[in-house]
């Protein structure tokens, strides 16, 4: 199988789109000429293969690049756009929250708006708290879009496709410290449904659930884990929102025990909604406090002991896993 | 090519409408109840919404915003769907999810309309890029107010609108407030159609009471537009008779600033023109008259007549 | 005792720290010529009293008054801005973000934002979905930032006087419909210390945690409730960041039983922070699941029928109580 | 009142280090690893954040942005401080928190520099409200980039420091690119300066290259600022001669473009001028050069020598 990056996942469901529907077209800043000559990244080579008019590098305005998507889904086209930074997010969220995913209720079902909000986040790469802040649980807590964020490249090219796809606004993540992590990705086409969690790795007892980067954090504790005997359960949310409570819930009925693990900070993360669905609805098969494992209350530092800090690690989940097991 | 007779027709039936149709609402707000949530009128401004659509075919595509009623009206809306949303009834164009300060009427192109100040421009944008993506011979027409002309996304979208040639007409109505707030204390350039030689641009003033010239600004950008030369803001001076909305106190309007303004109604300005120019007579203006008071009034009938949603229809449209 | 509604109470707020600090000044659209005329709103009567050097109406430009209270702060003033409805947090939510929140962060310390974002938020006044969005599951994650959102005119009263004496950006949300419904007043000045809870009914079967508008609901349900032998505690959080963890705890291994309640859509709503921290540290005292009441994840609806569907009411309470107990 | 000798002095000796700071660590960002995260340096433009900083007091501000080296050098920003936090160093100006994107220096009036393109603006709005509210005879200085201009909030700021008459001057460095994309494909004006008519404001172009020219335009708009007139917009027509970051490959900047402004270098311009006027002999620009290079250099083994922050500390400095 071709081992790739989830940047170049990220490309090759972007050049199938763009080759299947030629409503399909990217906007944002620097998705065609950039400052970076990487195949690596996402848009690499669009511009040369699509040509200009199907991608669009935009002004730095991040309103007028949403409100473009707005504008242009609802005339049915299909448009993918890039906000280059999660904390940028911010510019671009009236456009988002109150136009991509209202004015469709608000026109009583007649207006439409298939449209995808591609977006880096994470920490990781030493640019600080106005680069790197994850606000995955903002994107969540808003009726009318969808969110997805994936943890392998497989899965992100799966799911873009489905997200371009879709005939609603999907938000989807890309943690971007993934782009330079290879990995197995099936040839040829193929969808992952929005709205479907995986789990990563079976175990009987307790479960972790996450999302994006931290996946990897999940597995590599559960492998040292199950050196010493404990059995991890690691469920890949993969979409926030559609929410695959079934899955979840049929993991920690069977462990158990449940532990959340997000690189966002804590108080108001996603691991909450992840809590109270558990709490409300396995409470009896619960035997064992919640741990979650998050990013600590504060931005993001820039200095690396700093960042190192706050990103969650392997040590620490293993500690959660432990103090409930 | 200036208004055709038919044109000017067309413009003094839909003013007469629009007009009739805020009278109605006027006396309606003040039976409690009768109307839920906010009522925002454009009443004294009608030459605008009357002009540009008048100026466009049916493709071409509207966004507007909280004080939409004359520009619905002017594009073709069904009067009786406009009324009944007002009313928040389950036959409302919009089901009664929007009420009246979203009204989205994409059956004639009217499909994304929004009360978040400065939220049309960005959308606009994008509806003109697809026109222009798809080599349509289309343009999208954005109504903004002064007031929403110092919104971040009203420059960022006239920006990128220019930088990409997108067929677009920014029309900014001047109704003299932003709220409460006059002109001159959020604005201090004369005019905001000055504001378009930053982008590269034509920033045209007209006088937005005058219904004719509304039109004749309209034709002429639209042509740039398809010529593909890009965008133009247009200014049209008017005014603000009500206030606000209805709830408004108008303290802070001068009596006789606003009687000033309906001394220089729209409506007996185009009529006393195609008196003038034979183009109508006195008679058929009475029964052009005779008409709209009938279609609104069937319009209020239909929307009283009609049920409420149901509470758990409130579950659908969410998602396509 | 004097009988205010909260719009009163936030007025007399905002006077008094005015007269005893000449660095505060109040911002925002409408904040002094209002297109109301009405002696329960906020910022009634300020403009005469102050003028307007210290009450100041501002363009429709969120960012840009968002930015003056960051300036202006950092400069030592002590502003105090008005957001008009809580769906414009959005176009405000850079400035706040990334910047209120952040920039002390990335000075070291060195630099100080002492401000104050009013802003309105809630349902029930037939706007729809673009003037009634409650985000402030938003706010409280964002580390930075601090949380208020009170219940009673009292409690807004003395919570405000703190929010403006407070060194770090405070995020004020006033339910609109609250303004309108009186409630007693201490007369002359107090201070509500900000991160404090307050029990508001006390009982022993159920804890019901709630804050701003949902308080009355959960008193009525409560009183209900207790004509039927049930005694449900009511816990008002008033501050939403920091969390008093504490107050909830006690509760809730008082009763063992979690009932959270607010008026946002469900999914990624602070309920899940509630339900974490209970699941986490009082999880032996838990004998039932959780149950949450909130509005549904739709945006909010126009139409009255519609509006009403969307807001949690007594009804709804007492089942799920009812459910657990 | 053009620029004295010790004015010019000041401008010669800031541009200098700036310029020695930012070859040093163009070098340094060649080893693996020596400094964390990105490196965007503002060689080449350094006549700008000279002439702008030469032009105020001590107790005006400035607010600037991620191409900040210049700009805070100039105002008198200490070296050491600032390399040690490039550096993300415990004894950097902000504890390692910040690293080189938002290097806050409050002790020149520096107080809060933003990444986030177009955030300046706004802030700088607020600090020249608190001048104007205490009565101060102080102005605010904001540096944008050309790409800045087209953020929303950048007109916000602008609208409002033009109405409520702030004493802020927008200094907007056209250095002709935006990350990757040029001046032309972003903006349809021939000029940034062209949007301040807009706003009611005077908007200057002025070589970003000519220190003195600089100087001479920000005295100017100062002067309008404390006379109680409002904002001013000074855009500085000058180049970037690196990439956006250390990383940029910079494959899309025709390399005769560089080369045609590197032979533009305002270093030199001013060096000759002040030599042809007898301001400065050559012998004195050496020792300059000789301090300027010891500085840096002393600055580098600070903050080689200095320690990262211990990962707790990571906790601290988020309340007050
Ligand atoms: C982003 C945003 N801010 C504030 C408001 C509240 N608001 C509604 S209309 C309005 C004034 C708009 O003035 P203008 O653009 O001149 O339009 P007009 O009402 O005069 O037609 C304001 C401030 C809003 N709806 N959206
Ligand atoms: C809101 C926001 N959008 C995008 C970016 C990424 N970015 C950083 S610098 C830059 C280009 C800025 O260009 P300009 O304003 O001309 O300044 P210059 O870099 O040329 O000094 C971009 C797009 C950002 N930091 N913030
Ligand atoms: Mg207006
Ligand atoms: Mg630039």
């Amino acid at each position: 199988m071709q081992k790739l990056g989830m940047g170049q996942a990220v490309n090759q469901a972007l050049r199938e789109e763009m080759v299947r529907d030629p409503g399909v077209f990217i906007a944002g800043e620097g998705v065609g000429v950039s400052i970076h000559d990487s195949p690596m990244l996402p848009t690499h080579g669009l511009l040369a293969e699509f040509g200009p008019k199907r991608v669009k590098d935009t002004p730095v305005s991040e309103a007028a690049i949403a409100g473009l998507a707005v504008g242009a889904a609802e005339a049915g086209l299909r448009p993918v756009i890039e906000i280059m930074f999660n904390p940028f997010f911010t510019l671009a969220s009236d456009m988002i929250v109150n136009h991509a995913a209202k004015l469709r209720y608000l026109s009583g079902g007649k207006s439409s708006f298939p449209l995808v909000v591609r977006m880096k986040s994470g920490a990781g790469f030493g640019a600080g708290c106005q680069h790197s802040h994850n606000l995955e649980a903002w994107v969540a807590h808003c009726p009318g879009l969808k969110v997805v964020m994936p943890s392998t490249p497989a899965d992100a090219k799966g799911l873009l496709k489905s997200a371009i796809r879709d005939p609603n606004p999907v938000v989807f993540i890309e943690d971007m410290m993934l782009y330079f992590a290879p990995g197995p990705v099936p040839e040829g086409e193929y969808l992952i449904p929005i709205g479907k969690a995986d789990v990563k790795r079976p175990g009987r007892d307790v479960t972790v659930v996450t999302w994006s980067k931290m996946l990897g954090v999940a597995l590599g504790a559960a492998g040292k884990l199950a050196a010493e005997g404990i059995e991890a359960e690691v469920v890949d949310l993969r979409t926030l929102s559609p929410l695959d409570t079934e899955t979840i819930l049929a993991s920690v009925r069977k462990t158990g025990r449940l532990v959340v693990l997000h690189e966002a900070s804590r108080t108001g993360g996603f691991a909450g909604e992840v809590a109270a669905v558990v709490m409300e609805q396995a409470f009896e098969s619960l035997k064992a406090p919640l741990r979650r494992v998050t990013g600590p209350d504060i931005p993001v530092p820039a200095s690396p002991p700093l960042e190192r800090f706050y990103i969650p690690d392997e040590g620490q989940l293993i500690a959660a896993v432990k103090d409930i097991v | 090519m200036p208004a055709s007779k038919e044109k000017k027709l067309e413009m003094l039936r839909s003013m007469l409408l629009a007009r009739k149709f805020e009278e109605e609402l006027t006396e309606l707000c003040k039976i409690k109840n009768k109307i839920p949530g906010m009522m925002i009128l454009c009443t004294g401004q009608e030459a605008v919404g009357a002009g540009v659509c008048a100026a466009l075919e049916a493709d071409d595509v509207i966004i507007t915003n909280h004080r939409s009623h004359s520009h619905l009206l002017a594009k073709g809306a069904d009067p009786k769907l406009l009324m009944a949303e007002i009313f928040c009834k389950r036959t409302g164009c919009n089901k009664g999810k929007s009420g009246t300060l979203h009204l989205a009427v994409p059956e004639v192109n009217a499909p994304c309309t929004t009360t978040v100040v400065g939220g049309g421009p960005p959308i606009a944008v994008g509806r003109a890029f697809a026109q222009q993506y798809r080599g349509e011979k289309r343009v999208t027409v954005c109504f903004i107010g002064d007031g929403a002309a110092n919104e971040g996304s009203v420059h960022e979208a006239m920006n990128l609108a220019s930088v990409w040639r997108l067929p677009v007409v920014f029309v900014c109505e001047n109704n003299v407030y932003a709220g409460a707030q006059r002109y001159e204390e959020h604005t201090r350039a004369a005019n905001i159609a000055d504001r378009a030689a930053g982008y590269g641009m034509p920033g045209v003033v007209v006088d937005g009471n005058d219904a004719a010239a509304v039109y004749d600004s309209v034709r002429e950008a639209r042509e740039r537009a398809l010529a593909g030369e890009g965008p133009t803001l247009i200014e049209y001076k008017t005014y603000r008779w009500r206030g606000h909305g209805e709830n408004d106190m108008q303290l802070y309007q001068p009596k006789d600033e606003i009687a000033r303004w309906q001394a220089a109604c729209p409506i007996p300005r185009l009529r006393a023109d195609m008196l003038a120019e034979g183009l109508v007579t006195a008679d058929e203006v009475r029964t052009m008259e005779a008409q709209a008071e009938s279609v609104v009034l069937e319009a209020i009938r239909f929307a009283e007549d009609s049920p409420y949603p149901e509470p758990h229809e409130a579950l659908e449209d969410v998602f396509a």
